[in-house]
């Protein structure tokens, strides 16, 4: 019942962690054994060096923070347009109405199907940055609208015969009771994010970008490269979600457990 | 002044309460009796501005704070936290402090026993200035010892209030009240309403084994 | 309409020849000619200025070209045809600058011609496009019939076929430039067996070559800037001929462009990516004849009808 | 307070909904007008048109049908596997350590780095499946993960002290409190699979699919099909998601409010 | 018999139970007594095997069944369905009618009083067989009228079994306990430890009063 972690315990969370990484990789290892085809599947080790020559160049940076630019920014517009939305279409029924056919359109239109006008009307630049947006949005969208009509009737009646404020019944009822959802959302939106921001890049290939990188891995066979660039999309994605999960718990009103 | 006027509600088409007709005094304590089921908490919701779609009037309620029948404590909130949310940090102290909880101030509402609990929400509704105050079973889960001390506080802190209280035990009511309404089952009507006269402070034991005597009748 | 020309453009201070043209190219092949003018451009040593623009998917060259944000492209000629009749005739054909790039790989050393086919299964890909056009088109003329005397086995994408082309898991492949270079440098085993446009030559005449890339001019554009056309023409031309023949210098330049990314696949790639100029007249006959022969086969890989005449750029 | 929908207010609702529509379909012609280029935006008009021309074709049919087993498939072995991980992660802290490492792959992982391999051991007619159960897997898993989670304590010791079985214990316990958050990961990945099975379609082009008929839409720029084809997509993805919400709500031990 | 044995628990490192022995005979209600938060329902929870992380022994609780202090029911079950997901549907009818909730049987949880809950939250208990049975406060928010038929209920159910009830109410003790243990809010210690030997059933008032005497001294 203490929450409080020693730090033996904490060594122990780690080391269970790094087996568990430490058993895909020999999996990994096994497959490329097995394989035994260069072009198809490169070794753990192949691709950590080839990371490691990889960070040396500036072309390694200039490409990876862009990509974190273009995408992290789609993910946060996501994230306030999906809180508002929600709140919109939860609290009046027009709204959810109006909105329910832009919901189903957004979550089930493939890319293919208006990338032509995404590039003319948002300019390439900006479209991967636009999927990383439509990727999110339903995400959180869905994920803060069950949580608002979750929130538990009984305190809402509290907020309201104690005449909280509206600002104060959503930072201390609501905020509380939808931010495990929001957050949900948030690490799933993120890596979801990232795939499909980096997909775009594929496709419009801006001259510095992580999308760029894995399209020339991809068609100049070169698999060390391809391996390494996902590796590092993996890794970005990982970091980050941990950053928002550390971000978003300090402004918790729940204790964290 | 509170006037409930043809007041009616149903659920469903049954009627839980029809044509009530009450007025609850300004500066007054009303305990509420009645069997369970029969509609007090329905009748307190309505007073309290939680229930919408009913028949008739409510008059003269002004600023309603309220003892929910269940804690409804939030969760990720301390026990002082429960508290400071609708009132400042010192009167949330004092009330804790009233309530013998001050060792529990930084606990949450789920290291806490159900008594504890029911003190922290009781704690709550006296800490805001309001004109109403709906006490829904606030005695609930309470020992002998800690009801006496309970008592002395909701007298304090009803001054100038409309109280309206409900409990199940009759020693509370002779203990607080200044008029005790004992509505049926059947419909909410009224059936005996009893206005005691000397102000609660002021009974001792011979006079309050006279009001029991009184209600038992 | 897509009239957004360059009026709004800041040339009032450039001398009155000197023209910004807007040029998107997709990566590969149909770019690579354009790399020393690039080079010439940045360094300022051009009569126009250029802003070029490389894409990798056909359909940014479509967004631009039908946004007005280019007023060149770069792109498959049937694409070209299509654009024309979908813009109500907006597009002209400037040039042709690449012909065939596809060619039949083989891991091993038994075939030589499309004659030596029989009885084999191509690999390919481009299914319900202009490879796979071409392919049946010629072993058809070659009097092989698909599905009896060859079979044909589709895979999605380039990149895929040749992963397996390396990994020499298909013995015989059909791939276009620049994946030809790469899977024969990753794969020493695996060589190009037929060139098909020599192929296509044989049926059609040499003056009639196979071809696949060329150059597009919107109209307004071009009647507003007919001189500005013409000097990028001389200046197209004469790039085109220093990357064939100064094959090394060239390969760096389209890598610093980003045009391919391998100096050593670039070199190798050029003279199999068969980088022309072919204007005018000769422009027009080939390209007729390569229009017609995809037409023949689905008049929708041209836009649903053969251009008229007003397509092609008389200089 | 009551749960019967009068038939009056039934049509209210359904009118709204229409009217919503509506309003999209104007916004639709007038975006369309001010285009004026039908190689970037077609009418509402020519895609209803398009659209009844296509259903007349048989091949309609079967692409159709196709691509609904295709995507379907892969959803449902999603949902399957997603719930049965959740399970597993959430009761047993070895899994989780296990098995977080994959689901941060698979979130963040772009379909360019594996599509090659995918195609290579999947094979062409697999990997739309394959990506549509990719997408919808961590939704399911990370839904169901924190409904598990989120089941009431309390109750959960009721179970206990009431010696009920495992069986009951998820049955009477578990499915009804997980089931909201199953049901809005259901319908979320539902549209997610749809866009993303649709999007393999159109790289791994089958000989009939729905993507196939994009990717010649999009090639030999027949920009009504295309429109009309999405809205294919789109209209299955509302129909299909309807059914699985009746489908899943039959199992619903809650009331339907 | 239940024997607990140098039973000890703290909550971070404060002993709310500290080294308790004590013996539950078979077939007898004892009902335990004490300040709130004194630690009653944390007993109730080790014995009911609901707490882990404790020190002592437990021996001899058998099969058990509880009442929790929280209602704990399924929102999304009807009244009966509350009862029959641990019984029959014949028992469960039974009860609900025992509890005088026949015309709520197809009610859901919110759309109860708080005192139907209760009750149903006791007939859940009561309808199941078994060798304990752990009641805490389950006449809490009870009138008195329906506390009399309610006693003559548990009692009926008890039979056999080991019984141990908590409540803040010394009425109930006397009206159904065979033994009242009172604790001290300090470290759980037995402070009172009273055997009552006239068999609740054939308690009249005159004895009832007495007992309560016995007690209050
Ligand atoms: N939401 C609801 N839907 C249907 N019936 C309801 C609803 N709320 C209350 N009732 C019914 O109204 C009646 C009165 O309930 P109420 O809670 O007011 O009783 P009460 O007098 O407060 O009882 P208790 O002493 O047990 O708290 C009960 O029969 C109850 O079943
Ligand atoms: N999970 C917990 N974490 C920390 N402290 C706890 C926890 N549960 C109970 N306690 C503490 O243990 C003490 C005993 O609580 P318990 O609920 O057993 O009291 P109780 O005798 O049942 O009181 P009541 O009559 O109010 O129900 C209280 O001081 C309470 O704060
Ligand atoms: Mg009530
Ligand atoms: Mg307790």
């Amino acid at each position: 019942m203490t929450n409080s972690i020693t730090p033996h315990k904490k060594t122990k969370v780690i080391t269970k962690k790094l087996l568990a990484i430490a058993f895909w990789i020999l999996l990994w290892q096994v497959a490329y054994t097995a394989v035994a085809q260069e072009i198809l599947i490169v070794s753990p080790v192949q691709v950590i060096t080839r990371l490691f020559e990889l960070v040396r160049l500036p072309e390694f940076w200039l490409s990876t923070l862009l990509s974190i630019s273009r995408i992290m920014l789609g993910y946060l517009i996501a994230v306030v347009v999906g809180v508002l939305l929600a709140v919109l279409t939860t609290k009046i029924s027009f709204f959810y109405d109006l909105f329910y056919p832009v919901l189903s359109l957004i979550k089930a239109m493939p890319v293919a199907s208006f990338i032509i006008l995404a590039l003319v009307w948002i300019g390439r630049d900006n479209v991967p940055m636009f999927i990383s947006f439509l990727m999110v949005l339903p995400i959180v969208w869905s994920n803060v609208s069950a949580g608002i009509n979750g929130v538990d009737k009984g305190l809402l009646e509290v907020a309201k015969v104690f005449e909280f404020s509206s600002a104060k019944t959503v930072l201390k009822v609501y905020v509380p009771s939808v931010l495990p959802m929001f957050l949900s959302a948030c690490t799933t939106g993120l890596g979801f994010a990232w795939k499909a921001g980096i997909s775009a890049e594929v496709i419009s290939v801006p001259e510095y970008s992580i999308g760029t990188q894995l399209y020339h891995a991809k068609i100049y066979i070169e698999t060390q490269d391809l391996f390494a660039w996902t590796l590092v999309v993996v890794l970005l994605s990982v970091l980050i979600e941990k950053m928002v999960v550390y971000l978003i718990s300090k402004f918790d009103g729940r204790r964290t457990s | 002044m509170i006037k409930l006027e043809n007041l009616s509600k149903s659920f469903e088409d049954n009627f839980v309460i029809d044509n009530l007709n009450v007025d609850f005094l300004d500066n007054s304590i009303t305990c509420v009796l009645s069997a369970s089921g029969a509609g007090k908490t329905t009748m307190l919701r309505i007073i309290s501005g939680l229930e919408k779609d009913y028949l008739g009037k409510v008059i003269g309620a002004g600023k309603v704070s309220v003892t929910f029948q269940e804690d409804r404590l939030f969760d990720w909130l301390t026990a002082l936290q429960n508290i400071e949310i609708v009132s400042d940090s010192k009167t949330a102290k004092k009330l804790l402090e009233q309530m013998g909880l001050s060792a529990q101030a930084d606990k949450y509402p789920n290291q806490l026993s159900g008594g504890m609990r029911r003190r922290i929400s009781l704690a709550r509704s006296l800490a805001v200035q309001s004109d109403t105050l709906i006490l829904d079973e606030p005695l609930k889960g309470l020992d002998v010892a800690l009801k006496q001390s309970v008592y002395s506080l909701i007298l304090d802190y009803s001054k100038g209030k409309t109280v309206i209280m409900t409990t199940h035990d009759v020693i509370d009511a002779v203990n607080i009240a200044d008029r005790i309404l004992y509505f049926s089952a059947n419909g909410f009507k009224i059936e005996k309403d009893i206005a005691f006269e000397i102000p609660p402070k002021q009974r001792d034991e011979k006079i309050i084994n006279k009001y029991m005597e009184q209600i038992m009748e | 309409g897509n009239k957004k020309s360059n009026e709004d453009k800041p040339t009032l201070t450039s001398p009155p020849q000197s023209k910004t043209i807007n040029i998107a190219t997709l990566k590969g092949p149909t770019g690579m000619g354009i790399s020393k003018l690039a080079d010439n451009a940045k360094k300022g040593e051009t009569k126009n200025k250029y802003n070029i623009t490389l894409v990798s998917a056909p359909e940014e060259i479509v967004s631009m070209v039908s946004s007005g944000k280019v007023d060149m492209a770069m792109c498959p000629i049937n694409l070209a045809s299509t654009l024309y009749n979908k813009t109500n005739k907006n597009v002209n054909l400037l040039a042709l600058n690449t012909l065939g790039v596809l060619y039949i790989l083989e891991n091993g050393n038994t075939i030589n011609s499309i004659k030596d086919l029989k009885g084999k299964t191509i690999y390919a890909t481009g299914q319900g496009a202009t490879p796979e056009y071409i392919l049946k088109y010629l072993l058809e003329k070659n009097g092989l019939e698909v599905g009896k005397d060859v079979k044909i086995e589709f895979k999605s994408e380039h990149s895929e076929l040749a992963t397996l082309a390396a990994t020499g898991d298909v013995a015989v492949c059909m791939l276009p430039e620049p994946n030809v270079s790469v899977v024969t440098a990753q794969n020493k085993n695996v060589r190009v067996a037929i060139d098909l446009t020599k192929e296509w030559e044989k049926v059609n005449g040499e003056e009639n070559s196979l071809a696949q890339g060329c150059i597009i001019v919107n109209k307004d554009f071009l009647k507003d800037n007919k001189n500005a056309v013409k000097a990028f023409m001389e200046e197209y031309e004469n790039s085109v001929k220093f990357v064939n023949n100064n094959k090394s210098d060239a390969a760096k330049l389209i890598v610093e462009q980003g045009i391919l990314p391998n100096e050593a696949i670039a070199e190798k790639a050029i003279p199999t990516c068969n980088i022309v100029f072919i204007k005018g007249e000769d422009m027009k006959r080939v390209a007729k004849v390569n229009l017609q022969m995809l037409f023949d086969i689905n008049p929708q890989s041209v836009g649903k009808a053969m251009p008229d005449d007003e397509f092609y750029y008389a200089s």
